[in-house]
C-alpha cells in the first residue's frame, strides 16, 4: 500500500512548464506559440486575477471562522490552475466544476455575494448556471464530468464551437463516473476538456492511493488526448487549455489536462491536516508558489512597480470588502421556500404538506401552542 | 385509430415526440439498429438519425449523467435502461442530480429527462429481469414515476413525460407488451393530465387499486369477484408520484374497503403508503384495514418459483375476501 | 462503565469486534490516519495497522464491491461510507450484490458486510450531508437495517451488526455523535437481541414511534406533553428491517393512538410501513389514523431552512394532539 | 460515431500469437517460453476441452430451443479464450465470471446439471461456489471484477500465492465498476487478473463504440501491465493467462488480459444479430476459428488421427448426453423454496408472510378457493 504522505509520481514525466518556481521563462516550442499574444500588460492582468482569487478565498475562510460561513473549501495554492483555466474559455464555453473551484466562478463574473450563498448554508446554488455559463457547484465526487459530457454533445449536435469543461480532483479519478465519461467523450469525440487539478489530496488520502501512475496517462487509454502540466504556472496552464479547446472547437474531441498543484489549505475549514500532513511537503510546495513566480517575473521584466502592486492590492481589498458586505447583504430564505423548485408545476403530496405547514406556522404564530 | 401492441404504442408515442420537437433525444444501450430488445425503439435510429437515437457506451450512470449534461444544454433526452436491474449503476446520478438540479438551482434548470424502464416479471427471465424499482423512485423528492397499463395510454403517457419538464421515471410492463389494444394516436395530450388515476372498473364493494402489469390481473380479479356477486371497483393509478389520492380516497369513501396490489416487495413498498395515506384520509370510513397484496420480501426468484412470488387473481381474491369479512385463507389463523 | 460519547462507543464497539475476529477488516474512504471525518475510526489504523483499517481510492462502487470479494473470501468488512449522500454510486452493489448473493447462491455464500452510515440533518451542512436514505434499504430485501440513538446501543449494535452473518446497513445519527452517556462495554452481545426495538419511556396514551436522531427529540416531546397531562410512550425501534412490529403493536394496543416521525421525506417513507402494518394489526384498536411527522418531499434544504424540514418536539405535539383529538394546526382544516 | 459493424482497432498493435489460423507455430521467444512444458499430448487435451466446450454450448442451445431452457448465452467461438485461461488456473484460485464462461465452469469441474440450473430458470445459481471455486455467474455487467479484486486482497492478507480471475466482456469495459476495480487493483497491488474476452459486441453494439482504442490500452494508465492476445489460439491465451498468474503470485500485482476473439453466435438465444451484424465479419472470423487451427496443427504433427477424432467425439458426446440428462434430471424447486436464503437467520416480516402463504396455499389446495 502507498504510505500516505509521499510525493506521488515525483520521477514521472516533466511538467509542461512556461514560468519555472523562480518566475524564469521555460522555452518549449510546442506550448508558448499558443500564448505568443500575451503581453506583459496581460500577465499583469491574470497576476491581478490570482491575487483576487487568493484575496477572496482568505477572506471567505476568514468569513468561516467568523461564524458567518458553515463551510469553506479553500483555493489556496491552486490560483494559477484556476485562473490560467479560465481565463482561456469564451463565454459561451460551459463551465462544470467542483466545490473548489471559486476562483473560475470568478473569472466567470460571478457576483461576490453568490459565492457565498451556498457555503453560508443560504440555498443549494450560487447564481442562475446560465448567467455566467457555469454549472451550481458538485458536491458528489466526479458527477459533473459526465454533465459536461452531455453538454458538450449537445453543443456538437448543436452545429456551434462553443466547449464544455469538467474541473475535478485528483481523488475523484477513483469514480466509476469520472471513467464512464471519458467513455462518452472518447466515443462520441465530444467537445469537452476535463480538467483535473491534482493537488497531491482527497482529503486525508495522497494522490498515490488513487493512482500508481501519473494521472494523465490514464487518458490516452481512453483515447484522449493528455497534457501533464505544471499547475501552479498560470501560462503553461492557460497554454494548455488554449490547446485543449482549439481541438474541441475544431471537431477533434476531448482533451484531458492534468494540472499538477498543491492545496495549502486544508481539505475545507472543516479539516484538521496536522493529522496526516508531512509539513515538510507543504514548505515544498508553498515555493512553488503560484503568484511569486509571476511576480518575480513581472518585476525582471520591470513590470512589478509599486504601483501595480499597490493597484492590485486595491482591486483585491476590494473584492475582500465587496465579499464581505455580500455576505452580510445575504437575507435568510423564508420558511416556506423549503418547499419551492422541487418540481416546476405543483405535485399533489407536497402542496399538501406545503398547505399543512403553512397553517402550522400560523397557528405557532398565532400562539396555540 | 390504429390496433397496437403495448410496445408499438409506446414507439408510436416516441415517434410523436420526436417529430414534434427536435429537443427530444434517445439514448440508451442497443436502441439503434437493434431497436432495443424489445423492439421499443425500432426504426426510430433509421427515421431520425444516429444523432437523435444514440446507441452509448454500457454504462447506465454515463447515460444518465449525459442525458442530465444534454438537459443543462436545452435538450429533452429520452434514456432506456435495458432492464429494471440496471437502473441501480445509474442511482446515484437520478437520485442526486437528476431529482434535485431543479430544486438546487432554485430553478434555474430545468430536467426534462425521461428515464424509461421496462420494469416487473411473468416473462420466466433470468435474475436482474424482473424487478420492480419503482418505490425507490417514488420515495425520491423531486422525481415523477408514472406507469401505463394499456396501449392507449402507454402512447399518450410516454409523450406527456418527454412535454413535462421534470424528470420522470416511465415504467413499462413488460409483460404487457405484447397486449394488443385500439389507440387513437390523435386524442390531445391532456386527454387526462399525467399524475391522474383512472377507474378501470367501477364497481361498489370494495377499492381494488393497481398500475402496470398488474391492472389486467385487477381486472380479471374483478370480472372473477363479480361471479361471487362482489363488485370491485378498479383504480388503475397510472402515477405513483404523485398519486392521485383524491381518486381512491372518492372511492374508497364509497366503498370502505381498500385492496392494493404490487409485484414488488411488500415492505416499504407503493402499497404501504396508500395504506397508510388512506387510512390517514378515511380514517372513518374504513370497515376493514387495508389489504396489501404483493410480491415477497424476498429478491426477485428464479423463473421457477414465479408464479408464487407474483400477485395473481386468486391471491387478490383472497385479500378481497379479507376486506369483506368472507371466509379467507387466514381465518382463524391470526397471522 | 465509561462516559463515551457515541462515536466514541461506535470507536469501542469496532475495536472490539476487530480484537474478538482478525477477519474483521474496515474500509472507507479517509479512515485511516485521519479517523474519518468524524473521527470514529480513530487510532484504530494505528493499532491495528493499515492492512485491517484501509484507507481506499475514492469510490462507493468499488468499497462495497471489494468487501462484497473479501466477504466471498471469509472476511467481515466494515465499509464506512462518509456521509448519507453518498452511498448511491455504491447503490447496485449493495442492493444486486450485497443484498441477494446469499439468495443466489441458495446460502453457499454468506455477506458479513457491515456498511455504517453517518446519517440525518441538523449539524447546517451542504448539499448531500444530511440525508437519511433508510427506506431504500429497508425496502430491499436481504439486508438488515438499524439504527442506534445512544452510546450504549451504539456500542453493542454495532458489534452485533459486525457478528451478524446477514449484510447490515448501521445508521449513525451524526448529529448525535456527541452526545455522552455511560456505556458497560462488558455487557453481553446479546443482552438483546439485534432486531428488537426498546421503550425508551413507557405511557399509556399515545404510542411515539422514533429511531436514531429523533429518539431524544421523542423523549423531549413526552417530557413536555408530561406537563400538558398526556403520558407518550415512546419506542426506540433500533432496527428497520425487520421492525419489531410485536412491541409497536403491544403498546398500541394499550393506547389506541400512533404517531411516528423521521427526518426522511415522508411519502413512502419509513412511517408508511408502520402505520400500514399496525392498521392492519390494531386496526380495532386504533382511536384514530396513524400520524407520521417527518421531512416534506423535497431534497434536504439548506442548511438556514433545514429547522423547517425537520421535525421537531412541537410539530410531534401538534400531531400528538391531532391522535388524541385534541386541538391542533389543521383543527376545522380539512386538510 | 463510429459506424456499427466495422471491425475494431484492426491497425492496432497486433496480437500476441503463437498458432496462427492455419494451425502454424508462430515464434515468440517472450511468450512461448510460457508453454514449452506443453507437449502435443497436452495441446490434444486442450483441443478436447474445446471440443467439449463447445459440444455443450451446442446442446445447451439445442436445449434452450426445445424449451428445455428458458435461455442460453452461446459461447461458440470463444473456446480458446476460455478453455486457454481456465487450464492456466490453479484449484485454488478463484474465478469471478460473467454469465458467457460455462467453457471455464467445465474447467472448474462444474457438474453438468449446474451448468443448466440457472438458465432453466430454477435457481439464482448452479453450484456451490466453493466447491469449484468460481463464483456464481454475474449477470450485472463488471460488477464481479470488484469481487475479484477484494477476493485477491483477501488472499494477499492471508498470505497465501492464490489469484483471483475476473472475466468480462468488452463492453463491460464501459462500466464504472471495471474501472474502479483497476483503481483499486493498482494501488493494493491485489492479485487478480482482468481478463477481458474481446469478442467484438456487447450484444448489438460494436466495440468500436465503447472503446476508440485497442482496451488492452487501458490498463497501463492505471498502472496495471496488459497484455493483447489472439483470443482464438488456445496456447496463447495459456502463456498469457501463465505470465499473469506468475505476476501475481509472486507480489508482482494485477495483469489486464484482452482477447481478442468473436461471438460468432447469437448474443443470447433471444438475440436477432441479423438486425445488425454483418455476415462478412462473421465469416471473416469463422475462418479463424479456435478449434480449427489446433486441429491443423494437431494433423501436420501426426497427431490427429481418427482414433483421437473418435475419442474426442465420443467424450464431446458423451458430456452433451450427460448435459441433456442432467437438465432432465432438474426437479422444479419447492413452492415454499421462495422464501429460503434470503437471511441466514429468520426475519420477523418474512416469516409472517412465509407463515401467510403457507396458510394460503394449504387453503387453496383444500379447495377452499
Ligand atoms: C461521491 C462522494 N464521495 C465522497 C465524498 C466526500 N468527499 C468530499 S471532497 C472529497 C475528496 C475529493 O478529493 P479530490 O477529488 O482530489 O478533490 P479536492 O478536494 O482535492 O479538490 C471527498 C472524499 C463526496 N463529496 N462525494
Ligand atoms: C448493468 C447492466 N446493464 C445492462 C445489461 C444488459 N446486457 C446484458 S449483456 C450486455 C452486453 C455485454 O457485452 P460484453 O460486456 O461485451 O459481454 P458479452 O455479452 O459480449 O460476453 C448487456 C448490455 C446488464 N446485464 N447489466
Ligand atoms: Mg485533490
Ligand atoms: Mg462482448
Amino acid at each position: 500500500m502507498t504510505a500516505p504522505g509521499e510525493k506521488a509520481h515525483p520521477e514521472e514525466a516533466k511538467l509542461l512548464q512556461l514560468l519555472d518556481a523562480d518566475g524564469r521563462r521555460v522555452p518549449d516550442p510546442e506550448l508558448e506559440r499558443w500564448v505568443e499574444d500575451v503581453s506583459t500588460d496581460q500577465l499583469g492582468a491574470l497576476y491581478e486575477d490570482m491575487a483576487i482569487a487568493r484575496r477572496i478565498d482568505v477572506e471567505a475562510t476568514a468569513l468561516q471562522r467568523q461564524g458567518e460561513l458553515g463551510l469553506w473549501p479553500p483555493l489556496l495554492g491552486q490560483e494559477a490552475s484556476q485562473i490560467g483555466s479560465a481565463r482561456a474559455l469564451r463565454e459561451d464555453d460551459f463551465v462544470f466544476s467542483s466545490y473548489r473551484e471559486n476562483g473560475v466562478a470568478y473569472c466567470r463574473g460571478v457576483g461576490f455575494e453568490d459565492i457565498l450563498r451556498v457555503w453560508r448554508g443560504n440555498s443549494g446554488s450560487g447564481w442562475d448556471p446560465y448567467s455566467i455559463n457555469m454549472a451550481t457547484p458538485q458536491i458528489i465526487i466526479g458527477a459533473q464530468t459526465l454533465h459536461a459530457t452531455g453538454y458538450a454533445l449537445g453543443c456538437q449536435q448543436d452545429g456551434v464551437d462553443s466547449a464544455a469543461i469538467a474541473y475535478f480532483g485528483d481523488g475523484a479519478t477513483s469514480e466509476g463516473d469520472v471513467n464512464e465519461a471519458m467513455v462518452f467523450a472518447a466515443s462520441f469525440q465530444a467537445p469537452v476538456i476535463f480538467f483535473c487539478q491534482n493537488n497531491q489530496w482527497a482529503i486525508s488520502e495522497p494522490v498515490g492511493l488513487q493512482a500508481r501512475r501519473p494521472i494523465a496517462g490514464r487518458a490516452p487509454g481512453f483515447g484522449i488526448p493528455s497534457l501533464r502540466v505544471d499547475g501552479n504556472d498560470v501560462l503553461a496552464v492557460l497554454a494548455a487549455t488554449r490547446i485543449a479547446l482549439d481541438r474541441a472547437r475544431s471537431g477533434g474531441g476531448p482533451t484531458f489536462i492534468e494540472a499538477v498543484t498543491y492545496r495549502v489549505g486544508p481539505h475545507t475549514t472543516s479539516d484538521d491536516p496536522t493529522r496526516y500532513e508531512d509539513s515538510n511537503q507543504r514548505e515544498d510546495w508553498v515555493r512553488r508558489d503560484p503568484l511569486a513566480r509571476v511576480e518575480a517575473h513581472l518585476a525582471a521584466a520591470g513590470f512589478f512597480s509599486d504601483g501595480f502592486r499597490d493597484g492590485v492590492k486595491a482591486k483585491a481589498d476590494d473584492a475582500a470588502a465587496r465579499l464581505r458586505a455580500g455576505c452580510h447583504s445575504l437575507k435568510d430564505p423564508e420558511p416556506m421556500t423549503v418547499f419551492e423548485h422541487v418540481y416546476s408545476s405543483p405535485h399533489p403530496a407536497l402542496e399538501r404538506q406545503r398547505a399543512r405547514y403553512t397553517q402550522y406556522l400560523a397557528t405557532i404564530e398565532g400562539g396555540n401552542r | 385509430m390504429s390496433t397496437l401492441t403495448l410496445s408499438k404504442a409506446i414507439n408510436s408515442g416516441l415517434r410523436r415526440a420526436m417529430d414534434d420537437d427536435p429537443k427530444v433525444v434517445l439514448l440508451g444501450e442497443d436502441i439503434g439498429k437493434l431497436g432495443g430488445v424489445f423492439r421499443v425503439t425500432d426504426g426510430l435510429q433509421k427515421d431520425f438519425g444516429a444523432h437523435r437515437v444514440i446507441d452509448t457506451p454500457l454504462a447506465e450512470a454515463g447515460i444518465i449523467g449525459t442525458a442530465v449534461g444534454l438537459a443543462y444544454r436545452g435538450y429533452r433526452p429520452v434514456c432506456e435502461i435495458q432492464f429494471d436491474g440496471f437502473i441501480y449503476p445509474g442511482f446515484d446520478q437520478i437520485v442526486s442530480q437528476v431529482a434535485k438540479l431543479h430544486y438546487r438551482t432554485r430553478g434555474a434548470v430545468k430536467m426534462p429527462i425521461t428515464i424509461r424502464v421496462p420494469f416487473g416479471g411473468g416473462i420466466g427471465a433470468v435474475e436482474h429481469h424482473s424487478e420492480s424499482p419503482e418505490a425507490y423512485f417514488a420515495h425520491t423528492a423531486g422525481l415523477r414515476v408514472i406507469s401505463c397499463s394499456n396501449p392507449q395510454d402507454a402512447h399518450l403517457m410516454i409523450r406527456q413525460a418527454i412535454a413535462c419538464d421534470d424528470p420522470v421515471l416511465f415504467f413499462e410492463p413488460k409483460r404487457r407488451y405484447w397486449t394488443k389494444a385500439d389507440v387513437d394516436e390523435s386524442l390531445a395530450l391532456d386527454s387526462f393530465p399525467m399524475g391522474s388515476a383512472r377507474i378501470a372498473a367501477a364497481g361498489t364493494d370494495a377499492t381494488l387499486v393497481a398500475y402496470g402489469p398488474l391492472v389486467q390481473t385487477a381486472l380479471d380479479a374483478a370480472t372473477a369477484a363479480a361471479d361471487e356477486g362482489i363488485s370491485l371497483e378498479v383504480i388503475d393509478l397510472r402515477s405513483l408520484s404523485p398519486i392521485d389520492f383524491d381518486t381512491v380516497e372518492a372511492s374508497v369513501r364509497r366503498t370502505g374497503r381498500l385492496v392494493v396490489t404490487h409485484e414488488a416487495q411488500q415492505s416499504f413498498g407503493i402499497g404501504a403508503e396508500i395504506a397508510a395515506s388512506i387510512t390517514e384520509r378515511c380514517f372513518y370510513h374504513l370497515e376493514a384495514a387495508p389489504e396489501r397484496v404483493t410480491g415477497f420480501d424476498v429478491p426477485y426468484p428464479p423463473a421457477k418459483l414465479e408464479e408464487h412470488y407474483l400477485p395473481d387473481l386468486d391471491r387478490i381474491l383472497d385479500a378481497v375476501d379479507r376486506v369483506m369479512g368472507r371466509p379467507n385463507s387466514l381465518s382463524g389463523q391470526g397471522l
